[in-house]
């Protein structure tokens, strides 16, 4: 199955450090057009750091990382965004000082043109591109079903609906591929069953490439095609998401015993 | 005499915003009670109720009564309910990164305390968390993010108290380390006695080892019981444990019934 | 009562980021411009000149500053040597015959870019660091104004302003030089207000929260600190300019020193970061509740109220002045413009307490 | 009008002159008191409009926009920053402005700066004054003069004078200046030793003073030789040491003491009657004594206004008053001052007093020196003030 | 080489001299997380109390413990009644609520007592000290010694135990409380042990300056030095005051005559732009920990 899809994101032999602890030990994948692809691995594995790497939050060290054929690694994360990549955060990063519309806004900010002259003659220069912008941002409300705090402050509505809101952010950028860090922590398993939906609809109204990170092994075995595990910084496993946490060693050093593994 | 008793309880975030109404609940000597609900549901507001913790976020009791064995709780500030027995582990670790993870269990220490008592408690901290001690020396704001929870557990077990509330301590956890933690909540509870209330979204590994549990929707305790008794309640199979069997999330319907307990 | 939400529908995006969705606050919005319009009508010269003018024109620097602290989440410390740019540019400027609306768009330029190159140095720095960078900024700017001549204008470092019009009319009146002024912070108000709901404030208010996801989703946070730069500095130096020619007429590098920085920077604070009102707010507090005090307290003593000596009597102002700081950050720390919107809030849930229940 | 004359004496109370200001405030007002308790001046009253400005222009420019309103036609803001924000406010105003030992020299061309009278020696004839001084004692050429001034214009005010002198009087001058506020100045000491000069002029205020006459002392350079700037006063001397600080020459342009007969009247109608306006043991000292002589010279002006112009007194004719003062020397308190529509200096005479560990003690008698110097600056200043520079 | 050698000497000796004064500054800071703007006050407010006491008759060692004790009250006491309701307030208040206290201060200290500078000789003569052709500055050398033994008892105290509960209380407010600090009490005892080095550096520039308002200006060389060495390393205070002043010191000893003006505000100005290009978080700062 994976063998046909055509690669989307590769990352050849990608090294990091952070003063002396490697964080990343050459690690090589490849994710193939409008895959799920899970990536999984105990804590402080380097699961976030490979995912920094790609976003060029920290550029990898050593190694490269194409992009739809063209190297990414090394450019400045705001051109990474142009590119076509968005990501949400394993601890929400959204703007605390915004509501959540603007938040959303801001996502749409690649396509925008901002200058302080088209703010100054407002009604003559920025209003038309806002409410252009704007219907597109009130589609991706619909879509994830924030209506009801569309003008919330964000730092005041709870933290799964936070989530919600930065894949909102992300998914206004109209990205080929995304990267979502955690996107399930902390929810309940009605919350959990809501934001699979959303990755889900998003994913087939897009044709989305998808890179997900998640402890919670129930939705990585469900909606996973393929998983990539790391421990340590370095491969230890890698194929459909079943067999890999299956693995042994996989079990051992992250799933534990017999409860979770089914 | 509950060790733990909270009564009708009202708080109110910013002087407008009502983000607790009427919570009730107990916990008594020796218990280990979970504490389940949505996001926003109010669950670490409750806690943070009793902790001592809303000033800082413009928050505010309004009504009701939070006593601690004899003591009545809301006059006291958070430091003096830390030192008559109870502690807190924060929502999202909050360990202080830029001290060592000894130097943050020295600081948890009650002041005064003999040298003898901090390295025994010291001791028993790193026999709980081993990892703990060969980081003992790195800056405590770079370990990962399990590291952080088991140092905050640790911290908290410095302040030797009589209940401690963790809130959402799996938050992000490995399945393998939620099970180790869990384990030593377990054990903190059944080996010196503490009281443990705990606040979490992974409703079925909390329904595992507590006795009894609280479920809170919108600020409002909408049902309690032994955890055996919640385990079989239909809504909270559907809601919080992932229904019956397996789920197909592939099939999740976009709308649902409503719950039961709100209509 | 008639500060109310309820009845308000917003049928289309534009209305519903009109810059006033509330009736009440348009009405309040109206009745201030008319008040302010008529002022040299009703006002004595004392306050028009000694009160009103300064006020407005330091509201403008609050808000250019504001733009850059509150919004951009830049902390500033030397943006007196910003205005002060502006003001002695635009002197130069006029004296080489430039016509006066072209000098302020000049002096805002000149300001502009040195401010960036303020900004530029900073990048790389944040809070207090960068309070210091922008502090060493404001000595080194002091200490060329000062220490060149063609600069400050000779030995006595005192520089006249040249007798201009604006827009044909000569700035030579009152009344003219406070039209001036007025129009100045409307436009600047106006700007600001519209920057908050345009995509370019969005984009510095996503680098102040968080800069690293604000560079993730697309935002350049070198070129956006940069232009919170250029365009804070751009304001505040066609803010130095109109004081320089609207109120000083006369400019000594002791009108922008160091000691000017930290008031503006007070005005800001105390207003509460980031609201036109705030803006407005502080500039008034920092700058008026000192004079007042001083009046207050001498008209006090001269009543016979205050039995005090005179070395007493004249540090009182400042010790109130002191405290009431204190007391204001105390009673609400968010500042002025945090109490009027508790205010205003108060009467939008009017009759019920909480927002929800 | 009211049968009061009113006097805005608007100073910085609370910030950078506070070394002054108290003491000097103090004198102004007790003056008019003894003026007013002698019955006044052809029945007029004087009164005081008091307010601190803070040394801030803008708090200066209200302060004086409302004293204006409420009638006074004198001003006094011993503050650079205030007074140079309000030049041209005066000038337009027509109200008159004094600016005793402070302000800028060129004004006292009364024919540029018809309203503005700085009515004692400027800093420009300070320096002349103390340069005689040194070549009526041990003569100047050859010398090496040594100037020690804050990094300010005030610092560097006397430089263009004494460049002139130096070439003039064949002596070798250089100037060291230390960075505001001068609380530490050793690197700039260190350097003067080198230099050896024979003379140290220090040229600052407040607090940088004594630092500095300490500095010259640790730096082995005998006090006798070191010369200040109208600024150094009784508070300095205790500062520094009484004792260690005997020697120190200073200029002064008012007598200070009690021994004066204002004074003694001062303190008989005033202090005595409880009505002074401070502590009494300000009384007489050198910035207490500059205060009253101000006000001497201008109730003089007023009474030589009400004389030939009548009353009631306005800016324009307070102004006319001023320019007949003629060898007015406020019964001795001062060296007598004959202010002229040309000349609002009135002469630039002051003497030399030394510090004997107890109190400043004259050593040169009244005089004005080396006026042409200082006319030529006064007009190079003049001409480009009317330039709008 | 001897005037080299003497800009050095005097020069490292000042900046121990301001070292003393960013000493509390790095104390509140890095065990309250508060930048204090005040810091130059309480200095001023110190001096007036040492002036006050020694005035009044007290032998000096015992005014200067007086005053001590008074001072670390009124640290206690700002807490009490001030930074109380602040806690958990965006920092930027806070140090709002500092530049009103500094405010305040100003007025109060010399309202009180008088404007007129107060002379505070403490005994140290001002005879130098000669070695070969370099004056040393014998009331700096008191100075330089006693900061340095105040530096040195700083970074004991910040090893002990109520010193590691400080730092924590700099690092998270509301997991200090969660934990049971008492965070009212640790800033309290930060603001008062503040108030002990302002004796310290009240009482030395007193003698050298006079006492005044003035003292208070010297919060901003202090704050160059802390700058340059960390906001919250003490070491930062000793490299930061000893570059701050040699620097200072040398660099317009050689320029001034050639430029004609006074430089070292710019010398230490440009000092501080290009370390902070070079080293954003001072010398010894802490970086910020963000984790993604
Ligand atoms: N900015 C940084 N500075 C220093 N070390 C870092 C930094 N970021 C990450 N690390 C280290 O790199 C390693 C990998 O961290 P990373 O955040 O990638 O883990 P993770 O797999 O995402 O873990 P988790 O599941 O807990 O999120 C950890 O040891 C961590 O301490
Ligand atoms: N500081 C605050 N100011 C205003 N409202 C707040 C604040 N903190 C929380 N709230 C609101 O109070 C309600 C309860 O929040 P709380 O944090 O207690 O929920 P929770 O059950 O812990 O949820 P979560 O699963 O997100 O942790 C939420 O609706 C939240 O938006
Ligand atoms: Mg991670
Ligand atoms: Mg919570």
């Amino acid at each position: 199955m994976a063998a046909a899809r055509e690669p989307v994101l590769v990352c050849e032999n990608v090294s990091r450090w952070f003063q002396g602890v490697h964080a990343l030990k050459h690690v090589s994948v490849s994710i193939g057009k409008g895959e799920i692809f899970g990536l999984v691995g105990p804590n402080g594995s380097g699961k976030t750091t490979l995912v920094n790497a790609i976003t060029g939050f920290y550029p990898p060290q050593e190694g490269r990382i194409l992009f739809e054929g063209r190297q990414i690694s090394g450019l400045k994360p705001y051109r990474i965004a142009e590119s076509g990549i968005a990501r949400t955060f394993q601890n929400v990063a959204l703007f605390r000082g915004m509501s959540v519309l603007d938040n959303i806004l801001m996502g749409r900010h690649i396509f925008m043109r901002p200058n302080p002259l088209a703010s100054l003659f407002y009604w003559w220069w920025a209003q038309r591109e806002e409410i252009a912008h704007r219907r597109k941002v009130e589609e991706v409300i619909d879509l994830l079903q924030l209506e009801s705090v569309r003008d919330e402050h964000v730092d005041v509505i709870p933290l799964g609906l936070q989530k919600r809101v930065e894949l909102a952010r992300a998914l206004c950028a109209e990205p080929r591929m995304l990267v979502l860090d955690e996107p399930m922590a902390g929810m309940n398993q009605e919350e959990k069953e809501y934001m699979v939906r959303f990755i889900l609809d998003a994913q087939e109204a897009l044709g989305l490439t998808v890179l997900i990170i998640e402890h919670h092994m129930d939705v990585v075995t469900a909606i996973c095609e393929r998983v990539l595990v790391l421990n340590n910084g370095s491969r230890i496993a890698e194929g459909p998401a079943r067999e890999a946490i299956s693995d042994p060693q996989v079990v051992e050093a992250y799933i534990g015993k017999a409860r979770h593994a089914a | 005499m509950p060790r733990l008793a909270l009564s009708n309880v009202e708080v109110v975030y910013d002087k407008v915003f009502l983000a607790i109404k009427g919570v009730s609940l107990e916990v008594g000597e020796g218990d280990m009670v979970a504490l389940l609900g949505a996001n926003g549901a109010g669950k670490s507001t409750t806690l943070k109720t009793i902790s001592g913790l809303l000033g800082p976020e413009r928050g505010a009791v309004t009504r009701g009564e939070v006593s601690f064995g004899e003591a009545d709780l809301l006059p006291l500030g958070a430091p003096d309910r830390v030192a008559s027995g109870l502690v807190h582990v924060l929502e999202g670790r909050r360990i202080f990164g830029h001290l060592t993870p000894d130097e943050n269990l020295v600081a948890a220490f009650r002041a005064g305390g003999s040298a003898a008592r901090l390295n025994e408690l010291r001791e028993r901290v790193y026999a709980y968390f081993p990892r703990l001690k060969e980081r003992m020396r790195s800056k405590a704001g770079y370990l990962s993010g399990g590291e952080q929870q088991m140092l905050a557990i640790g911290r908290a077990l410095m302040t030797e108290p009589k209940l401690i509330m963790l809130d959402e301590p799996s938050l992000g956890l490995s399945p393998l380390l939620v099970q180790e933690i869990f384990a030593i909540i377990r054990e903190i509870n059944s080996q010196e006695g503490v009281s443990v209330l705990l606040v979490e979204q992974n409703a079925s590994a909390a329904l595992e080892i507590v006795h009894s549990a609280y479920l809170i929707e919108n600020g409002h305790i909408v049902m309690n019981g032994t955890a055996e008794v919640l385990k079989q309640n239909p809504d909270v199979q559907e809601f919080y444990l992932g229904g019956t069997g397996k789920v197909n999330y592939h099939e999740v319907k976009h709308y649902r019934r409503r719950k039961r307990w709100l209509a | 009562m008639f500060y109310r939400l309820a009845g308000v529908h917003h049928t289309r995006y534009e209305q519903a980021r009109a810059l006033w969705p509330v009736p009440a606050d348009r009405w309040q919005v109206l009745v201030i411009a008319l008040l302010a319009l008529a002022a040299p009508f009703y006002l004595s010269d004392l306050y028009l000149g000694s009160y009103m003018l300064p006020w407005l024109i330091w509201s403008a620097g609050a808000l250019a500053l504001t733009l850059l602290m509150g919004m951009a989440g830049q902390l500033h410390f030397g943006f007196a040597a910003v205005m002060a740019i502006g003001a002695y540019s635009s002197i130069h400027l006029a004296r080489l015959g430039i016509p006066f609306e072209l000098t302020l768009v000049g002096a805002g330029l000149v300001s502009a870019v040195i401010g960036s190159l303020f900004g530029a140095a900073a990048l790389r720095v944040k809070g207090l660091y960068l309070v210091m960078a922008t502090l060493a900024m404001q000595y080194l700017v002091d200490w060329v104004i000062i220490n060149v001549p063609a600069i400050s204008g000779g030995a006595q470092a005192t520089l006249r302003t040249p007798a201009v019009s604006f827009l044909f009319v000569p700035l030579e009146s009152l009344t003219a030089r406070y039209y001036l002024a007025l129009a100045w912070v409307a436009l600047s108000a106006v700007f600001f207000l519209n920057v908050k709901r345009t995509s370019f404030g969005r984009a510095l208010v996503a680098i102040r929260d968080k800069d690293f996801a604000a560079a993730v989703i697309g935002v350049d946070p070198f070129r956006y600190k940069l232009m919170a730069f250029f365009t804070s500095s751009f304001m505040g130096g066609v803010t130095g300019a109109i004081l320089a020619f609207c109120y000083y007429r006369a400019v000594t590098p002791e009108q922008f020193s160091f000691n000017v920085s930290i008031q503006l920077v007070a005005m800001v604070l105390v207003g509460g970061l980031g609201s036109v009102v705030g803006g407005f707010l502080g500039a008034g507090f920092v700058l008026l509740i000192p004079i007042m005090l001083t009046n207050f307290v001498a008209g006090l003593a001269a009543s016979g109220w205050l039995a005090v000596s005179s070395n007493l009597l004249s540090h009182l102002p400042l010790m109130i002045y002191g405290a009431l700081i204190i007391g204001f950050l105390l009673f609400e720390p968010l500042g002025l413009a945090k109490i009027y919107d508790n205010i205003r809030k108060y009467f939008l849930v009017w009759p019920f307490r909480h927002a929800r229940s | 009008e009211d049968g009061t004359i009113k006097f805005g004496l608007l100073q910085d109370f609370t910030a950078v002159y506070t070394f002054v200001s108290g003491e000097y405030n103090q004198g102004q007002r007790d003056y008019l008191t003894l003026v007013n308790q002698e019955g006044g001046i052809d029945g007029q009253k004087f009164e005081a409009i008091v307010r601190d400005t803070g040394n801030q222009p803008q708090r200066g420019i209200e302060a004086y926009n409302r004293a204006r309103e409420e009638g006074a036609i004198l001003f006094d803001f011993l503050s650079t920053p205030v007074s140079r924000a309000l030049v041209d406010s005066v000038l337009k105003d027509k109200v008159v402005m004094i600016t005793p030992v402070h302000g800028r020299g060129d004004a006292s061309d009364g024919e540029t700066f018809p309203y503005i009278f700085p009515m004692m020696a400027t800093y420009w004839s300070q320096a002349t004054v103390l340069a005689k001084y040194l070549e009526d004692h041990g003569g100047l050429e050859g010398k090496k003069i040594a100037l020690v001034h804050i990094d300010s214009p005030f610092g560097r005010e006397p430089i263009p004078v004494l460049e002139d002198l130096a070439k003039d009087k064949k002596f070798e001058f250089k100037a060291f200046a230390y960075p505001s506020p001068g609380n530490e100045q050793s690197a700039t000491w260190s350097e003067v030793r080198r230099f050896r000069p024979d003379n140290v002029l220090i040229w600052g205020a407040g607090g940088g003073q004594p630092v500095s006459v300490r500095e010259a002392i640790r730096n082995g350079i005998p006090p006798e030789n070191v010369l200040s700037v109208v600024w150094l006063a009784e508070t300095d001397a205790k500062n520094v040491g009484a004792d260690t600080m005997k020697g120190v020459k200073r200029f002064e342009a008012v007598a200070t003491g009690k021994d004066n007969p204002i004074l003694k009247r001062i303190q008989e109608k005033v202090i005595d009657a409880g009505l002074g306006a401070g502590e009494a043991a300000n009384v007489g000292t050198s910035y207490y004594n500059i205060g009253v002589a101000t006000m001497a010279v201008a109730v003089e002006a007023a009474r030589q206004a009400l004389q030939s112009e009548g009353a009631p007194l306005t800016g324009e004719k307070l102004k006319a008053g001023f320019e007949k003062i003629k060898d007015f020397n406020a019964e001795g308190l001062m060296p007598a001052v004959t202010i002229t529509a040309k000349d609002h200096q009135g002469g630039g005479a002051g003497r030399v007093s030394q510090w004997n560990g107890e109190a400043w003690e004259p050593v040169s008698d009244w005089g004005a020196a080396y006026q042409d110097i200082v006319q030529k600056e006064i007009a190079h200043g003049a001409a480009s003030f009317k330039e709008g520079k | 080489m001897e005037y080299f050698i003497e800009l050095v000497v005097n020069g490292a000796l000042t900046g121990l001299m301001y070292s003393l004064v960013a000493l509390g500054f790095v104390l509140i800071y890095k065990s309250a997380g508060v930048p204090n703007l005040a810091q130059g006050a309480i200095v001023m407010i110190a001096g007036y109390a040492v002036w006050l006491l020694y005035a009044s008759g007290l032998p000096l060692v015992v005014a200067v413990v007086v005053a001590a004790a008074v001072m670390f009250g009124l640290g206690l006491l700002t807490e009490r009644f001030l930074l109380r309701r602040m806690v958990g307030q965006p920092i930027i208040m806070i140090v709002m609520l500092t530049l009103g206290l500094e405010i305040f201060l100003r007025g109060f200290g010399p309202g009180l007592l008088g404007a007129a500078p107060k002379s505070l000789d403490i005994g140290i003569g001002l005879a130098p000290i000669v070695v070969g052709d370099v004056f040393i500055n014998r009331a700096y050398l008191v100075g330089g010694i006693v900061a340095i033994l105040l530096i040195g008892a700083s970074l004991l105290f910040f090893r002990t135990r109520l010193g590691t509960k400080l730092r924590a209380v700099s690092d998270d407010h509301i997991s200090s409380w969660a934990v049971g600090i008492s965070v009212e009490r640790a800033i309290g005892i930060s603001w008062g042990l503040a108030g002990i080095t302002a004796v310290a550096a009240g009482t030395l520039w007193g003698s050298v300056q006079g006492v005044d308002w003035t003292l208070s200006t010297l919060l901003f060389p202090a704050i160059a030095v802390v700058i340059l060495g960390g906001i919250d390393s003490i070491w930062g205070v000793l490299v930061g005051g000893l570059l701050v002043g040699i620097l200072g010191s040398v660099i317009p000893g050689y320029v001034d005559a050639v430029v004609g003006g006074g430089t070292r505000d710019v010398v230490t100005s440009l000092i501080i732009l290009v370390t902070i290009m070079i080293r954003p978080y001072g010398i010894f700062g802490r970086e910020d920990i963000e984790r993604i």
